[in-house]
């Protein structure tokens, strides 16, 4: 078995255009750096993107956007990014706005093999469209279907070479649930370690849901809005 | 007078008990974090993947990979807890989260709420809002009771895109507090200085008022 | 917030006759003990139990089902108990046998407010009878709900006076997605540590599922089948 | 000579391929385990809450905390990684488990699967049986050709109470390895010194038997 690859170029191999990508992070907080770099020194182009945010202009998904490398957005909040609005507007791009805790669950249904399941979000409003409606109970609920992807891209902070992910703080977000429900899922971590070098009992991700991984390089980890008390 | 962002911001904070676990939305239900009284722990719930926000951090304590909803910088309480986006709105859509802040453009007599969407503006998406109002067990809506118009945002029923249907239990304004009722809006309470008539003129939702109508105590 | 108890008995306080229980632990490993003897030293009866499992003769839910205390099991497994078998055969006792992984995710589905949900255990099988079927793309799926009990009583390594929990190696098994699923979760614990004592980053059920918490003493954990290379 | 227990296990260890993360079932199946060609890397599965199960403990290892889907108290590998029982069947529903391997009382040519219940016995329950069935990407049966009585359990249909509908792909029992197609059983391989006749005899459903039936290399 061996899931190592030396780096983000030998990772995204195999991923074309018209494919659909999940790609983890919150914000710019626990994005796949390093793919995403490399994803942009390519020719691929009509991505469909299931990400719950599209990166800022120039950092992040914002990269592919720029060189417009992606079809088609699924996300939750797609704020602080000029030229999405531009290709937004001038139709280039298509958006698919789902809620945060939908996408979140439907993606984690496409990893434990849960093709539909049902939600109050959103009924009675306009994501409720074209969704059966069902009552359980007193209250309304959506029907929602898994979401799957030809290549989860995620970040963890540290990794095993079985694959293992633990992530640091709110850094994790969607890259656990993306992490089971790609039909190849790469890891970027910050530390690559040997089997053994982590404690079983702190393993965020096992191992059986990363196909390939390795150590990242010359992390930005950009601050959207630096607040201080001060 | 009608209350400031800090005042609304205020009046909710008395609706908090010890050991509550709240969600809070972006804008003035963010400043409810600062009029939490002394001696009572809540724990606030970022749907980012944190229990156990603390205060913002100081210049030296910032760290990327903490993070608030609005993609701010924050810190971690003692005792605090991360985990993953699908865990983060479990405990939201199972009901485990108390209270839910959340701000809206406008709300309904029948509990509606619209605040993610203006038709022609761009839309930035709803992020976690319609999770938040679909499953909270008790919402409290911070606004405005009118726009800059004058305009009231407490209507019959609302004109914008919906975040959540019914879902609307209690509404801090500017000028009121205000429960959502199966008959309408029920007038609670009136800001220090605001005239029950004031209240009248700013509602177009139906507005009951039963007996003395108190002013806040703030 | 105050959601230290002192002990099982005052942990246990509100449990009536006819509730419904969730109790974790996969046979003998990781069952809440001291909230279980609290439970056969009551006399409270017609208790559904939802567990894995049913313990032993006399440890474990064996230690209720002696004192008939359980009217209904919701299991996957029940073998290793013959007092177990002697009422059900003389049906003292009734008996739902679920899937265990469908157990599992019912349970979870419970706590993260999920009503309802496909999965394909079962399909064709006795497990389908009075469940609707659906085709999603080649494969046949069973509708099946979530579970939620009155009282989930689960066993964790570690806990905090927030609640927050840490399993040790497998004696998780159902305990996390119990502690979910309660309208009133109690977690007994081998070490109680102050808030702080726990690394924020390794935490398994945060604590707001838990409302009760309390240092379990003198714990047996027995072994079902010590199985050795010597 | 049909195969005894270890010899089934031998053969279906040569199913494994480097990588493979598998999850094997109580009796027969878990010898499988000691077959694992070397230089292999076999990641196994307890569904009760581990990946990388290692070799049994010394006496003085035994751990309460670390035991296997049968009870049985066991090590885990470096590398090793702990999980709750619905993340463990997230694992196992949503396909990521490579190779299933269980027994069974019976199978039919069209694959379904009786396992768990036999009437007129005491039902102990179908564990995660069902679950794996219905989900494994890959399933072998590791089985007795025939019961005690010489009667075939490769039957046209099932006569017991289903496991699961159509599931099994292949079987290796003590006298074959038979794949399971939409047209029977296809006799792929003999066990040494087992006839094809002998294998027909004991075979109640539809064999498809072409062209020579190499024996078994073990």
């Amino acid at each position: 078995m061996n899931k190592v690859v030396q780096n983000a170029i030998e990772a995204i191999r195999g991923i074309e255009s018209q494919m659909t990508l999940m790609l983890g992070g919150f914000g710019l907080c626990g994005i796949p750096e390093n793919c995403i770099a490399a994803l942009a020194a390519t020719d691929i182009t009509g991505l469909t993107c299931i990400s719950n945010n599209a990166g800022i202009d120039g950092f992040g998904l914002g990269m592919l956007l720029r060189r417009h490398q992606i079809e088609k957005m699924i996300s939750s909040y797609v704020g602080e990014n000029k030229e999405f609005e531009r290709q937004l507007l001038s139709r280039e791009l298509e958006v698919e706005l789902i809620p945060q805790g939908t996408l979140a669950e439907r993606i984690r249904a496409g990893g434990a093999g849960i093709p539909a399941f049902y939600v109050p979000a959103g009924y009675g409003t306009e994501v409720a469209e074209g969704k059966p409606v069902r009552q359980f109970g007193d209250k309304m609920y959506l029907e929602e279907q898994w979401l799957k992807a030809d290549f989860s891209i995620v970040k963890a902070w540290k990794g095993d070479t079985n694959g293992n992910l633990i992530y640091r703080y709110v850094a994790n977000n969607f890259n656990h649930a993306m992490a089971m429900a790609g039909k190849i899922t790469i890891a970027e971590v910050e530390e690559l370690v040997p089997v053994g070098a982590l404690e079983p009992n702190h393993i965020h991700t096992p191992g059986v849901f990363v196909q390939r991984i390795f150590q990242g390089q010359n992390y930005e980890k950009r601050i959207e809005f630096a607040t201080t008390r001060d | 007078m009608a209350l400031d962002k800090n005042g609304i911001a205020k009046r909710i904070a008395q609706e908090l008990r010890d050991g509550y676990y709240v969600n809070l939305g972006i804008g003035i239900p963010t400043l409810v974090a600062n009029y939490v009284p002394p001696g009572m722990q809540i724990i606030l719930q970022s749907e980012n993947g944190l229990l156990g926000i603390g205060p913002f951090p100081a210049k030296n304590e910032i760290d990327p990979d903490l993070i608030n909803a609005g993609k701010q910088t924050i810190t971690a309480l003692p005792g605090a807890a991360f985990f993953d986006s699908s865990m983060s709105f479990a405990m939201i859509r199972g009901g485990h989260i108390d209270l839910t802040v959340l701000g809206a453009f406008e709300v309904s007599e029948t509990g509606d709420i619209a605040s993610w969407k203006i038709p022609g503006k761009l839309v930035k998406g709803m992020g976690g809002a319609m999770d938040l109002v679909a499953s909270a067990r008790n919402i409290i809506v911070a606004m405005m009771h009118t726009n800059p118009q004058g305009e009231s945002k407490l209507l019959k029923k609302c004109t914008l895109p919906l975040t959540g249907v019914g879902v609307v239990k209690k509404i801090v304004s500017d000028l009121a507090v205000l429960d959502v009722t199966p008959q309408g809006f029920k007038l609670l309470e009136r800001a220090p200085g605001v005239s029950v008539e004031d209240i009248l003129n700013a509602t177009e939702g139906n507005l009951i008022i039963e007996g003395d109508i108190p002013e806040m105590l703030i």
